[in-house]
Parts: structure tokens; sequence; C-alpha cells
């Protein structure tokens, strides 16, 4: 039964302000060169927009003769996706004008990649699925490249270009045997089709893997991680921030639609096996490299890598508590993130030179509102109370204890250890450490600092009053699964 | 409405007034000592009001404060004290004014974020001693780590950093696993009850009947072990005790006051309340191997700190020694064993900390700790040996003295359940009068053996004024221990009856 | 369209868009080259597109599936966009990078590592 | 009077906390004297007055609980003070001589500073608080308050000269050695608390006495362990060694501390515990044969030593041994009664000793002195009267007591004590032996110090003098008492005068009967009835035979024309056993090489080894450097290279392919 025609526009009403909005600032860009300045805002207006349509608007279902579901987990996505994008785009604008590469295109292509990860996590047809991890994917292969003088950032943008391309087309291979398989590209079909089952279908089993492996490379888990480092070292510091969440965010919804109401733990004994070995293996790769990074930068993508292993575990553990936890890893992922990347970025002469742990050296009493940001957002990716990332180690662990996987839960504590001798580090060279003679000279900026700020106390304030986030991702769970 | 929240304006107040703090330039250093001492100095009045307020005869908790947290999961702000934990606030919050005073003078680099670091770690210390929630324990228990890393690794001596990620690590290490044990216990607690719980006093209802049989891999055993490890490393028990010597010998002296003071009684609290409240079967199980690794350290930690040639390292190792009579009271686990470990915390708490105290002003003057840098200093500061005398005899256990009461009460109160552990026990009493008096002999007596020494002058009036209540404590406690024993008589009964 | 003519059995393409993809693959991971790696990679989305099209011509063979056929080749027409998109920027990219470093060679982008 | 127990410890408690202050304030030293001497003298008067008052009443247990010390689950201990015939002896002497002695130190220390001398005596009128306290307590946790705290103020009093290093380091051996017995009194405490449920004399003791049976084996256990604490305390074998040492402290400490009070103090624990060691057999014997080892053993290096401090130390620790065979055997009344003839002779020998040290400037090499008698005659009649009373020369106080001792000894013997007939018969022996050695070096020192021709260097010569009077006054009252103290305790069996032994009489119910077990008393019947008269006035005859041929020896070598020459002779013929005794049988190097060295490497190895490589190197920085090892290792799969990348993915898909499937 095809919805009417304004529902359905209504229902992606946020992706088309951000399409629109995206090409009114390439207009802009062409022929208003006196508000180019304002570019930034002007996105960070449009995201606005977007995110008050997405909380004012209902949140219908299925839409798009059944591609797209509008509920309530898109909506808490996309506003998670929004966030991230808006705090990209505050500290962006300087970030650009610093490096003096301040073009328009970049704010295009974000909300792009933004609109493209939006359709993600309501597509539930392989199609939307597939159109929305390549219309995230593309704008984010120039992105990356977006300091085309910079050897580093040109080599990330070729690195993510291939290595996406070649998981991009092994996605859609493995749409094609799954709709080979199951006659639909419909996921609740496949879904439905697959469950009814006895066991996998070779042809399933490999479209599955597939698939899996494609998103695995989204989430930059092992053994699909290896461009990670690479990338988020060599693109611009906003690129990175955004690359680090939004694209996990929606490969791991993805993966959760896929994976809830399949039951493949019964279907298929090496489900377990395969994500909890991914899991694990994550976690422990990624915390036992980031050990030896003298990039932070490069530390945080091996420590991205390791946080999507703690993710995994809960995307493994699935029913409530899982499905969740997931929900709010993400967030306090997103925040803890985004806030450490702003916060390097104040602390960083240029974007083009490596942003090494010995630069950071005394600059804790030097910068004061930076360093603290990052030492707070550091803490909360180890997982220290009181703040967010606790949490949200605390809802994955949680589930995982609960639902039988207790040795899960003890690596990732393990894992927690590891990763806390790394972040350690970066903290000691900012407080405890001289300044050096020749310190590099910062430049204020009144953008960057806000974003670091705001993601800082929201790491804060989540950590120390997790409720709201615990019952409104427990409450969409409990709304799509009824 | 002060009363009804006293319990919490004790706990959040040092919070708070650390974001007071923020605010003020970091150039104002007098401002901010001034300051801290006025806010730390009520914080203990308040803490006084609510040792007036305290019912000794009610064993169980009480000025409970409860406010859901985290309705869903059934975890709650809930915040009590009962007798067990009341001594150890209040040890707290008397040792902040003092470190706060002992650091007056002291040229401190960043003095804003000194304070703001010890009133953040306050409200974590007194946080551990208060949380009845074990979610609400275990985010305070953590959060003590960070400020106290801050205060060994940017306020320490040359080998601070690797002190302060060794001391972060450490204690890292038992609390991870100590909370996938809280997430069991409470996965355990909805598997009986069909509800979800972190509160202490329901956990109480079904903690007990966790399986501790069947081998090593029961459950009942593993979450005692994962609970047992966190606490072991923070006592420290040997062989968990590498970290101590370190962080104490590159922490300030304000941070290796409050590590002793307090930080370090966390560990022996945390046996007491979960390890030992929480899991009496799995407890009696391990009495021996506590009582054995307790006698082990007491006399491992007295040797190895006969031979140190630094003051401070020489003291951290006397504290694994002591806290090992800590532990052996409450592996013995009587009444009276129980009542004096705990008094013994809080004369460990005195004691050594009045010595890191003073180990901290002979450094102010003379800015070296190894003792064969002293010697004859007895006629060049008579005042401060006395005072030294006084705390070395208390930590030594001189009969009239605190420590000697709380040694008593846990020799006397193991021995007719451990007859031996008492006798190796009391090897370390011998010990540690030989190598506490050696150092007090080499740093104080015989000849001036360094002109350098010459003339350093004696006490100061503040300097008296921060000892003075450690000493007033010393000599109530060795005299007059009922004042403190008498609190925690009733809980400790019911902690033991269950 | 005469009765001798036998249609291809579908599992025939589908041999081939396997044959195709592995082609594809291989050449990710073994060529040097950039275009040539880029081709590779048209290969790869190509061999999904005939998969698509072997099974949508199963499919509509298939009296109660006969309307999933439909599905399978939209897909294709919706991956044949996305391929464009791809070599637009993948050959933008190229350029850049020719311009800096007048190579083409993936080996020699290796200076982020380890 | 009674009432105002509390107030003889707390006045000394309090001049103690006066004079520290004094201290601090630099208060002129006539001030520091009033308070110190004068808070004694209080407390002094209040103990005699409480004293008389108790005389005058039935002979009572007096106890007066003042406040619950600690009180926590089943175990309490009282503060609080007791009053009987025992602590009754004991306080009155110790407040006379501690006054006598703090009066003669005010002469004494009078060279010291301000600081100084008040310092002396507050730690001295500190050390009269612990004492009082020990002998008043009427518990054993009480009474080990009052024993450490006379250990902390001996080890105090020892360093009190703390610039020099020795002094220090003799009052700091002083002290651990002491806290090694002290442990086995702990220990004895916690025994007692387990067997008993109290630490009360009134309580444990008569239930004790009233069920000897069932309490045989703790009593054995609680008994020795007491007798670790008296070993320590009072200088027993194997602990003795700290004493010698201790004379590095000012003679009136050495007079009033390691001769007349603190080191009788583990007599008078054992007489008080008397019960207990009466219910084992195997404890007495242990006493009396550590006692009377320690006699002969002490009394034999006092021949050679030429520190006239370190005779007097030695000589010490050999009557001490006497005191504890006479508990040994059971003979509870005769060891206090030596306690307090010892009090008064011993502390007139060192009082005279101070003297003759102060005279000769601090000399106490007694080669370095010699006929001095000219010079300072109070000191040398006051000097021979104790010597002649140490020696066990009829009439004076000394014989009295020690020959009650060994009398006791052979009747132990000769009823064959707890069927341990033959070694007590040894002990005798070795007693007798012990007292013609006392003799001997008694009266080599007083021979040699105030006989013959002065020996020492021309300007000391020109500077002999006598002491003042507040060194001389306390000097002829404790020589007096040497002479008359033994008229408390006369031996009035030897002559059927029964009533005319008062100690014995007023002792009497210290020694609480035992209950009987199985039809027959638990020990043997005490008193010396055992022997006939004939044997006991033979004994007699025996031990003064002893103690004359001692004095003759000494004479024959040290007195005349041929003095010294024949000792020199001596000691060349016989190298080994004169090396061995001027060695002191090498005990402190056996010490050293057997428990100092063991207990350094161990505590090397705990350090270097366990702490430092094994656990901190190997296991926590090892695992630290095996985790950066393999991050090491492990970053080199992030090749950089694109192609490895592609390759990783298309690892994924096969695996998660090949699991699925």
């Amino acid at each position: 039964m095809p919805s009417p025609i304004h529902t359905d526009l209504l229902a992606v009403a946020p992706q088309v302000i951000l399409t629109l909005a995206a090409g009114l600032l390439l207009l802009i860009e062409a022929f208003l060169p006196g508000l180019r300045r304002a570019l930034s805002e002007l996105g960070m207006l449009a995201v606005a927009g977007a995110a008050w349509a997405r909380l004012a608007l209902p949140t219908p279902g299925l839409v798009w003769s059944g591609t797209l579901r509008v509920d309530e987990l898109a909506a808490f996505v996309d506003l998670y996706i929004l966030a991230a994008l808006f705090l990209t785009l505050w500290m962006a604008g300087p970030f650009l004008r610093r490096n003096d590469s301040e073009r328009g295109e970049f704010y295009v292509l974000a909300l792009f990649a933004a609109v493209g990860a939006m359709v993600m996590a309501s597509a539930v047809n392989l199609l939307t699925v597939f159109l929305g991890l390549e219309l995230l994917s593309i704008p984010l292969y120039v992105l990356n490249a977006f300091f085309r003088r910079s050897v580093i950032s040109l080599e990330a943008g070729l690195k993510y270009f291939v290595v996406g391309a070649f998981a991009s087309a092994f996605v859609l291979y493995g749409m094609a045997l799954l709709y080979g398989a199951t006659a639909s590209t419909d996921l609740a079909v496949i879904v439905a089709v697959i469950a009814a089952g006895a066991a996998l279908d070779p042809l399933v089993a490999i479209g599955l893997a597939m698939v899996v492996a494609g998103l695995a490379f989204k989430l930059a888990v092992v053994p699909a991680h290896a461009w990670a480092p690479d990338v988020y070292q060599g693109s611009p510091t906003p690129v990175t921030a955004f690359l680090s969440v939004v694209p996990k965010g929606a490969a791991l919804i993805v993966l959760l639609r896929l994976a809830e109401g399949m039951d493949l733990a019964r279907l298929s004994a090496g489900w377990v096996v395969a994500i909890a070995g991914m899991a694990v293996a994550s976690q422990t790769l990624g915390n036992l490299i980031a050990l030896v990074q003298r990039d932070v930068k490069r530390m945080l993508a091996y420590s991205g890598i390791a946080h999507m292993g703690y993710a995994l575990v809960a995307v493994l553990v699935g029913g409530p508590d899982g499905a969740s936890a997931v929900l709010v890893y993400l967030v306090a992922y997103t925040f803890m993130n985004m806030g450490a990347f702003a916060a390097l970025a104040l602390l960083s002469e240029r974007d083009d030179r490596p942003h090494l742990i010995r630069d950071l050296e005394g600059q804790g009493y030097h910068r004061q509102l930076a360093a603290l940001t990052l030492t707070t957002c550091l803490f909360s990716l180890a997982g220290m109370p009181p703040f967010v990332g606790f949490t949200a180690k605390f809802a994955v662990f949680r589930a995982a204890v609960n639902h039988g996987f207790v040795w899960l839960a003890v690596v990732g504590v393990a894992n927690s250890l590891l990763s806390a001798a790394y972040y350690l580090r970066v903290i000691y060279a900012l407080y405890m450490k001289p300044l050096p003679e020749r310190a590099p000279e910062l430049q204020p900026s009144l953008p960057i600092a806000a974003t670091a700020t705001v993601a800082a106390l929201g790491v804060l304030a989540l950590g120390l009053y997790p409720t709201a986030l615990l019952d409104a991702a427990a409450a969409v769970i409990t709304s799509i699964t009824r | 409405m002060v009363d009804d929240h006293l319990l919490s304006i004790v706990l959040i107040a040092p919070a708070a007034f650390a974001v007071v703090l923020l605010p003020i330039p970091r150039r104002w250093r007098k401002v901010h000592r001034v300051l801290t001492i006025i806010a730390s100095s009520l914080m203990f009045a308040f803490s006084l009001r609510l040792w007036t307020a305290f019912d000794a005869d009610e064993p169980g908790f009480q000025l409970a404060e409860r406010l859901p947290w985290i309705p869903q999961l059934g975890i709650s702000y809930h915040i009590a004290v009962d007798g067990i934990s009341i001594l150890l606030v209040l040890l707290t919050t008397l040792l902040l004014p003092v470190v706060v005073l002992a650091a007056w003078r002291l040229n401190i680099e960043h003095i804003k974020s000194l304070h703001i670091s010890l009133l953040l770690l306050t409200t974590g210390m007194i946080g551990t001693f208060v949380a009845v929630d074990l979610f609400l324990f275990y985010v305070v228990w953590e959060i003590t780590l960070i400020p106290m890393y801050f205060i060994i690794g940017v306020w320490g001596g040359p080998r601070r950093i690797y002190a302060a990620v060794k001391f972060f690590i450490f204690t890292m290490v038992g609390s991870v696993l100590m909370l996938v044990a809280v997430l069991y216990l409470a996965w355990f607690h909805h598997l009986q009850t069909g509800a979800w719980s972190y509160d202490y006093t329901e956990l109480l209802t079904t903690a007990p009947l966790l399986p501790v049989t069947g081998g090593l891999l029961a459950p009942g055993l593993l979450v005692f072990a994962a609970f047992g490890l966190a606490f072991a490393i923070k006592v420290p028990v040997f062989p968990f005790h590498t970290w101590l010597p370190d962080a104490h010998v590159e922490a300030p002296t304000t941070g290796s006051v409050i590590l002793a003071g307090v930080l370090l009684k966390m560990g022996a609290y945390g046996f007491l309340r979960f390890n030992r409240g929480l899991l009496p079967a799995a407890w009696e199980a391990c009495v021996p191997l506590l009582t054995a690794l307790a006698v082990v350290g007491i006399i491992y930690g007295a040797l190895v700190a006969m031979v140190q040639a630094d003051v401070k390292k020489l003291v951290a190792y006397s504290s694994v020694s002591h806290m090992g009579f800590v532990m052996l009271g409450l592996a013995a686990g009587g009444q009276a064993a129980t009542q004096g470990a705990i008094l013994q915390m809080v004369n460990h708490g005195l004691s050594t900390g009045g010595l890191f105290l003073l180990v901290g002003m002979l450094y102010q003057r003379r800015h070296t700790r190894m003792i064969a840098d002293f010697g004859g200093l007895a006629h060049e500061m008579p005042v401060f040996t006395g005072v030294f005398l006084i705390v070395t005899l208390s930590s030594i256990g001189l009969p009239g003295l605190n420590g000697f009461v709380g040694e008593f009460l846990i020799l006397a109160g193991s021995w007719s359940r451990a007859p031996v552990a008492v006798a190796l026990a009391g090897l370390g009493i011998i010990l540690g009068a030989v190598y506490m008096l050696w150092t007090v002999q080499r740093v104080f007596w015989g000849p001036l053996a360094n002109e350098a020494n010459r003339l350093l002058p004696d006490l100061t009036v503040r300097e008296l004024f921060v000892m003075l209540p450690l000493l007033v404590l010393i000599v109530w406690i060795g005299v007059h221990p009922g004042t403190f024993l008498s609190p925690t008589e009733a809980a400790v009964r019911l902690l033991l009856g269950r | 369209m005469t009765a001798e003519l036998v249609p291809i059995p579908f599992t025939w393409v589908l041999a081939l868009s396997a044959v195709l993809f592995a082609i594809g693959t291989l050449g990710v991971m073994l060529r040097r080259n950039a275009i040539a790696i880029f081709l590779s990679l048209e290969v790869m989305l190509n061999s999904a597109n005939l998969a698509f099209a072997a099974f949508a011509y199963r499919f509509g063979a298939v009296h109660v599936a006969a309307a999933a056929a439909l599905d399978g080749q939209i897909f294709i027409f919706f991956v044949i966009a996305v391929a464009a998109a791809e070599a637009t920027v993948g050959l933008a990219l190229f350029i850049a990078l020719y311009r800096l470093r007048e190579t083409i060679d993936v080996d020699r982008f290796n200076i982020l590592r380890w | 009077m009674l009432d105002a127990l509390w107030l003889i410890p707390a006045l000394c408690l309090a001049g103690a906390c006066a004079n520290l202050v004094l201290g601090t304030l630099r208060a002129p030293k006539a001030i520091v004297a009033v308070v110190g001497v004068g808070s004694v003298g209080a407390a002094t008067a209040v103990a005699w007055a409480t004293l008389w008052a108790y005389a005058g009443q039935p002979l009572a247990v007096v106890v007066r609980p003042y406040f619950t010390w600690i009180s926590a689950g089943d175990i309490t201990v009282n503060a609080s003070l007791q009053l009987d015939p025992l602590s009754a002896v004991m306080t009155a002497f110790v407040t006379v001589v501690g006054l006598l002695i703090h009066v003669y130190s005010v002469g004494y220390m009078h060279g010291e500073g301000n600081a100084a001398f008040a310092r002396y005596f507050a730690y001295l009128n500190l050390f009269m608080f612990a004492m009082l306290l020990l002998v008043l307590g009427s518990n054993l946790a009480v009474l080990f308050i009052g024993w450490e705290g006379v250990g902390l103020c001996s080890y105090l009093l020892i360093g009190y000269y703390y610039r020099q290093l020795w002094c220090a380091q003799a009052g700091m051996k002083a002290f651990i050695v002491n806290r090694i017995g002290d442990l086995g009194f702990l220990l004895a405490i916690f025994a007692t608390l387990a067997a008993f449920g109290s630490l009360e004399f009134e309580t444990v003791f008569p239930a004790a006495a009233a069920d000897p049976a069932s309490f045989g084996p703790e009593a054995t256990v609680i008994a020795l362990l007491l007798f670790v604490g008296a070993v320590g305390k009072s200088a027993q074998i194997p602990l003795y060694v700290w004493l010698p040492d201790a004379m590095a402290g000012p003679t009136p400490v050495s007079a009033l501390i390691h001769a007349a009070t603190m080191v009788t103090a583990g007599v008078y624990m054992v007489v008080r515990a008397n019960v207990l060691f009466r219910l084992s057999p195997t404890a007495m014997l242990t006493v009396a044969v550590v006692g009377g080892v320690t006699a002969i053993f002490a009394a034999t290096i006092g021949l050679v030593q030429n520190d006239i401090k370190k005779v007097l130390a030695y000589s010490t620790v050999s009557q001490l041994g006497y005191m504890f065979l006479a508990t040994g055997v059971g003979a509870w009344v005769a060891a206090i009664f030596h306690v307090v003839t010892h009090a008064f002779f011993k502390a007139c020998l060192f009082l005279g000793s101070g003297s003759v040290i102060h005279a000769c400037g601090g000399e106490q090499d007694m080669r370095r002195m010699g006929g001095l008698r000219i010079h300072m005659p109070t000191t040398y009649w006051t000097f021979l009267a104790a010597t002649l009373s140490i020696a066990g020369i009829p009439i004076f106080a000394g014989f009295f007591s020690k020959d009650e001792i060994l009398t006791r000894t052979w009747a132990a013997g000769a009823s064959d004590l707890n069927g341990f007939g033959d070694a007590y018969r040894v002990l005798w022996a070795l007693a007798v032996a012990a007292a013609l050695l006392t003799a001997f070096y008694m009266f080599r020192a007083l021979f040699t110090t105030f006989h013959g021709s002065f020996r020492g260097p021309e300007e000391v010569a020109h500077h002999l003098h006598e002491s003042p009077r507040s060194m001389t006054l306390p000097l002829v009252l404790l020589g007096v008492l040497s002479v008359v103290g033994g008229f408390v305790g006369l031996p009035g069996q030897l002559l059927h005068l029964e009533g005319l032994n008062l100690i014995e009489r007023f002792l009497k119910p210290v020694v609480i009967p035992l209950a009987e077990v199985g039809g027959h008393a638990a020990e043997a019947a005490h008193g010396a009835h055992g022997i006939g008269l004939a044997t006991e006035w033979l004994l007699v005859l025996v031990s003064v035979g002893a103690a004359a041929a001692g004095v003759l020896l000494a004479r024959r070598f040290y007195l005349g024309a041929g003095a010294f020459l024949l000792p020199r002779r001596l000691a060349e013929r016989l190298p080994l056993l004169h090396r061995m005794l001027l060695n002191k049988y090498w005990v402190d190097e056996l010490y050293a090489l057997l428990v100092i060295r063991p207990l350094r490497a161990a505590a090397g190895f705990c350090w270097r080894v366990v702490d430092e490589l094994a656990i901190d190197t190997l296991l926590v920085n090892g695992t630290a450097f095996g985790v950066e090892l393999g991050a090491d290792l492990a970053r080199y799969t992030t090749t950089g290279n694109i192609r490895n990348y592609a390759l990783m993915v298309l690892a994924a898909a096969v695996g998660i392919a090949a699991l699925l499937w």
C-alpha cells in the first residue's frame, strides 16, 4: 500500500532540506562571493532546520513504496548524524580558512554525505541501502582529498576511494546474491525468508558475508580496518571527525536492521564466532597498535577501530539490551570523538603537519580550554566515569553479561585497560611535560573551541546523568520492535 | 534542610567548590589558598555535624538519601553512612584541611589546579565510603583515579609520569574486572527476583546465594576474585603493591598524605563492605589465602622498608606492612578484630599521613629525602624531632598511642583463629620498630653529619598547626579509643552476623 | 525467436558474473596502476549488475516471482549511475595525484602507514 | 587515701609534661629541678600515705577501675589500678629509690644546658609514671602500657647523649631487643584473653588457681610467653645483650632504670603471674634454668670487665638471674625480697660509680682509677657497704635475700620439685659458684677503684674531689638501706622465730593456693620446710664461705704489692678463656652473624630480587614491554599499501563466508 506523496515527502523532509541547502550553497559559492564566509553558518542553519524537521514531524514508518522506513530508530540516528554534521560544519569554517583551503564544496559535500547516511539509516531495501551507502561514500572520497596540495590528504583520498569502492563492490555483489536467494530486495522479506529456513543457504551465507564485509569496511573493524589510520591521519581534521562517526553510525544501523529478527545465531554457529571474533580482534588490535602511535589522529583512528569492536559486541548480543546499547554507544562515541578531534584541531599548528603527541607537550597550561576538553574526551574514550564513555561501555557490557557473554565483557574491560595506557600518554604530554623551547604557535578559534566545548560538556553531562540517553535508546528500540 | 541533606552536602560540596574555584584567575594564588582552606574547614565542620547526627546504636545505614538516577536499570543515587564508613568519612574531611594547610607556603605551580584536583578527589573518596548503590560506588571509585593521577603526575618528583601512569593502570587493572562483577551481581539479582537493582541493600539478599562450590570457576568465587583484585591492589596486598612505593616517592606531600591516609583505606573498606558483606561464603573459603597474604604483606613490607634509603619509600613500604595488619584483622573476621581493623585504618591514616607530612616538611627545607643526607637533626630541630618521634611511636604501636589499640584488637581478635599468623605478624611489629627507630636514629641522632643541615629552621607555628590535629587524635585514640570504637560496634556486628 | 533457440541457462550467466567479479578482485589486488585498478573496480560493479540481471532473468521465468524480476533490473540502472559518479571522482583524484606526484602507481602512495 | 591511687602515677606524668614544656621554653634549671623532683616527691608522699592507709587495714586487694580503655566484641580492657601487697612493696621501693635518684640527678646533670636538663627530667618523670603504672596496673594490659612505657623511657634516656652515635645506637638496641620480649608478652596477653576472657589479675589468677587441671596446657603457653617478655625486660639469656650497652646513658639512669627498677619488672611480672607458672612445671624449670645459667654466665663476663659501669651491668644481669632462679624454684617472696635489696645496693653502687666518674672527669675505665678512697670517703664507704651487701656478707641486706634464694634452690633439689630434682641441684651449684664470682668481681672493682694509688693522668688527679651534697645524700641513704634493708626479711625459721620474716608474712596473699587435683596438691608444698634446720645452717655456711672466698681471692689478686700481676699471668696462661670472657663470649657478634646479617640479606633479597626484579621488572614492566613489543610488531600489519588493504577486505568476506556456511 503506497503512502500518499505528501507523507513520503514529509518523512524525508530533513534529507530534502539538506539537499536543497547543498544546492543553495553551491549557488552561493558560485554567484555570491560576498556570502562565502558565511557558508559554514548557513550550512549549520540548514542542519538546525533539518533537525527541527526531524523532531517536529511525525515518523510515519514505511514510506516511498516500502523502501524507506522512517521510524523512531531512523529518527534517532538522523538526529545523531545531524549533531555530528553540525559540529563538523561549526569547526570546518575556521579550520579551512586557517589552512587556506576554504571552498564551498566542502560544505556541500558534507551535506550530501550526511544525506546519504540518513538514507542509509532509514533504508529497508537493498537498493536504498546501496544508494545511501554510495551517496555517503562518494562525497567523502572528495572530502578526504580536500587539501589537494597535500600529499597525505590526497593519499588518504586515494586509499579511501580504492578500498571503499572495492568494499562497495562487495556489498553490491552480496546484495545481488541475497536478491537471488530470496527473490526480493526488501529487507523485511529477505529477513523473513532467511529466518524461515532451518539453516543458511550457501548463497545467503556468501551474500551476507560480502555485505557484512563491506559494512565492516565502513565500520573499520578488523580485518577491514587497515585503511582507517591512514585515512584519518591524512584527511583534514573536520573530515576525520565526520568520517569517524557518521559512516559508522549508518553502517551499524544497517547491520542492526539486518541482524535483528533474523536470529542468525540460531541459523549459523559461525555467526557468533565471526562477529565475536571481529569484535575481539578489533578491540585488541586497535588498542594494541594505538599504544605505539606518535600521531594523535592516527592513534584516535586505532582507538576508533577498538571502539567499533565494543559496539559489535552489542550488535552480537542483540535484543533490546544490545540494540539500545548500540545506540548509546554511537551517541557517546560521537560526542567524545568529535570533541577530541575539535580539541586536536585547536592544539595543532597546521593540518598538513603530523599531529604528534610530542607537539602537545606542556599545552595543558597554555591552551587550557582545548587541553581540558581533549582530556575530558580522552578519559571518556578510555571509559572512565563520570563521562559518557563509561555509560556506553556500561550499557554494552551490561548487555553482554545479561545475555551470557560474560567473557566478551571481560575481554572488553581488559581492552579498556589497555586503551587507558595510550590515552594517558596524551594527557601526560599535555599536563606533565614542560612546554618545549619552540612551542607551536596556535591560533585561537572560537567556533572550533565552541565545538570542542559543546562536545566535552555533552560528554560530561551525559556521563553524569545518563538516564535520558539510556531511556531514549531503550524507547527507540522498544518502539521499533513493537 | 541542611540536616536532611547533610550527607549530600558533605559529598557534593567539595566538587561544587571546585567549580567555584574554576573562574577565579590562577594568578590569585593567595585567594585560592584562603578559599580552599575555608571551604575544607567548613566541610570538616559539616562532617562533625554528621558525626553528631550519627546514631551509634543503629547498626544499619543511616542519614540515607535516595534519588532515582537511572530508574530503568534500578540505579539510584543512594548514599548513607553506617558505623563502618563514618570514621573514614571523617578521616577524609579531616585530612583535607590538613594537607591544604601543609601546602600553604610551598612554591607550587598551578596551585589552583592542585586545589581543584584535591577537592574533586575528596568528593570521590567520600563517595566511595558513602555509596550504597554499586553503580554509584563504581563511578566514584573510578573518579578518584583521575585527580590522583594529576596530583602525582603534575606536582610529583622526577619520575612522576611513570609513577602516575603506574598508579592509574595498576588500579584500573583491578577495577575493570570489578565492573564485570557488579554487572554480574545485578544480573544474578534479576535472575533471582526479576527486578533490576544495583543497590547494596537489595543485593545483600541475592549475592550470598551465588554458588561457591564446584571448583575455582564457581561464580561466587569469580565475583569475589574480581572485587578482591580491585581492593587488593588498592590496599595494597602483596604482591600487588609495587605501584605504591613509586606513587608515594614521586607524589608531592599532599598526594602522599591523601594516598596513604584515605586512598588505601578504600581498598580495605571495599573488602569489608563488599567481599565480606556480599559474599560471606566465598569469604570463608578464602580466609586462609587472605590471612596468608596479610601476613606475608606485614613481614615483607617491613623487611623491604628496613633497607630503604629514601624516607618516603620507607614509609611507603611501611604502609604495605601496616595495611597487612588491617587485612589480617578483616581476614580473621571476629567482631573485635574487624573493629580493630577499622580503627587501624584510621590509625594508619593518622600516623602514616603524619609521617608523610613531616617528611614533606623536611624535604621542603633540604630538598632531599635520602636518609644518608641527614643525621643529627635533633639538635637543630628539637620540636620537629619530638613530633616525628611521637608519630613514629604511634606507627610502631606504642601502648597509649593509637597504633597499639588497633594492632591489639586485630591480633587479640585473630589469636584464637590463627595463632601462627598472629605470631608471625608479631615479627612484623618487631621489624616495624627496627626500621622506624633505625630511621629516627640515622636522621635525628648522632653528630651533625652534614653541614648543610646546620641551622635548619625548626617547626613553624603553621606546621605545628598542621600536625596538631593528628597528634591530638593519636593520643586520643590511644588513651580513649572508645570514642572511635563504639560507632563501629553495631555496624560490624550486623555485617558479620549476616 | 524460434523454438530451437535454447535460452542460455541463468547459471551460466551467474558463473560469468562470478568470474568477472573474481577478475575484478584480482585486478584490484594485483595491478599497481591506478587506472587499471579503477577499471577492475568497474568490472566488479558490472559483474554484480550481471548477477542482478541473471537473477532477474530467472525470476521473470518463474511466475510467482515475476514481480521480483523488476527489482533487480531497476537495481542495475542505479548501479550504472553510481559507477559513473564513482568514475568522475576517481579519475579526478588520479589527476590530482598525478599532478602532485607525477605517478599513479598505487604502491608509491604509502607515506601513511604503520 | 586509697582513692588517690591514680594520683601516684599521674603526678609523675604531670611532671613529665611540665618539664617538656619547660624544656621548649628553655626554663632555668632550678625550676625544672623543682618540678622534676617535686612531682616525684609528691608522688612518693602520696604513695606512702596510701600505703600507710593500706597497711592499716586487712590486706585485701584494692582495685580501682577508672574507665574502659578498649572495648570491642568480647574483648574488654579496663584502665584500672590495683593495690595489693605485691604492688605495695614495689611502689614503696620504686618511689623511694626514684626520689633519691631524682635528687642525685640534680647534682649529677648540672652541667647540661637548660633544654637538655629539662629533657632529662621530663624523661625521668615519664619513666616514673610508666614504672608506677607497671606495678600498680590491675591487669596485664595496663601492666603492658607501663612495660612499654619504661622501655620507651629507657630508649630515650640511654640515647640521652644523642649526639654520640653509640649512645643512640645503644638506645635503639635496648628498645628493639626489648620488643622481641614484648612480643612474647603480647602473645601471652592474647592467649590469656582467649583462655580466660579477661586480663584482670583478680579474674584470671583465681580462676586458674581454682581449676588447675583444665588450664594446665594454656598455663604452660601463657607462662612461657610471659617469661619471654620477662627475659627481654630483665636482660636474661638470650636477650641480655642490651643491658651492658645501656650503660651509655647517664649514670643515674643506669642506677634507676637499669639496676633498681625497670629491669626487675620481669621478676615482678613473673611473681605476679605465679599462679600460671605454678601450673606449669615446664615453665618453672625453664625460668629456673634461664635464671641460674644467666647468673653464672654474666658473672664470668663481669670478671674481666674494665669499665666500672660494665662490671655493674653484668652484675645486674647476674643478680637478675638469681631472682629468676628464685621464681623458678617457687621462692616468690625471696625473689621480690632480692629485688628490693638489689634495688638498694645496686642503686648505691651505680650512684657511687657515678660519683667516681664525676670526679674523674667522665673516665669509666677502672685501670685509670685507684686510690680514690682518700679523695672521696663518703663515696668509698657507701660503695663498700653496697659491695659487701651484694657479695652476700652476713648482716648486710644482700646476704639475707641471696641466702634465701640459695636455700630454696637447694630445697627444690632436695624435695625433687616437679620431678626435676637433679636440675635444681645443678642450678644450686651454679648459683653458689656465681656467688663466689660475684664477691670476687665486686671486690675487684672496689679494690681497683678505691685502693692502691691513682693511675689516671696528672691533670685529673688534681681535680679529684668528693661529690656535692645532692649526690652524697642519696648515696648515704642508699648505703644505709644496703646495710639494714635485709631486716625486713630475716630468716626467722633459722632461729625458730617464724614471725621475723616481715616481707614473707606481708606477701603471703600474693601466692594464691592452688586447688587440689586428684587428691594431691598440684604443686610441691612451698616453703623451705623440706629440709632440716641443720642443713639450712650448713647452706648458710656454704654461701658465706663462697662469698668470703671470692673476697679473699680478689684481695690476693688486686690488693697490695702483687696487684694485677696474678691476673695478667692467668690471662697469659689461659689466653682463649680470657679472650672469650673479654669479648663476652662473642654473643653480640654471634647475633650479628645469625640474626642481623640474614635479616638484612633477606630484606635485600625481598627488595631487589622479589620487588624490583620479579614483580616490577619481570611481571609489571615485563608485561608492559611485552605488550609494547606486540604492538610494535602488530603495527606493521598496517602496511600502507592499498592493495594489501583490499586483500584484507577480501579476507574478511571470505572468512565470514566460511564461518557462516
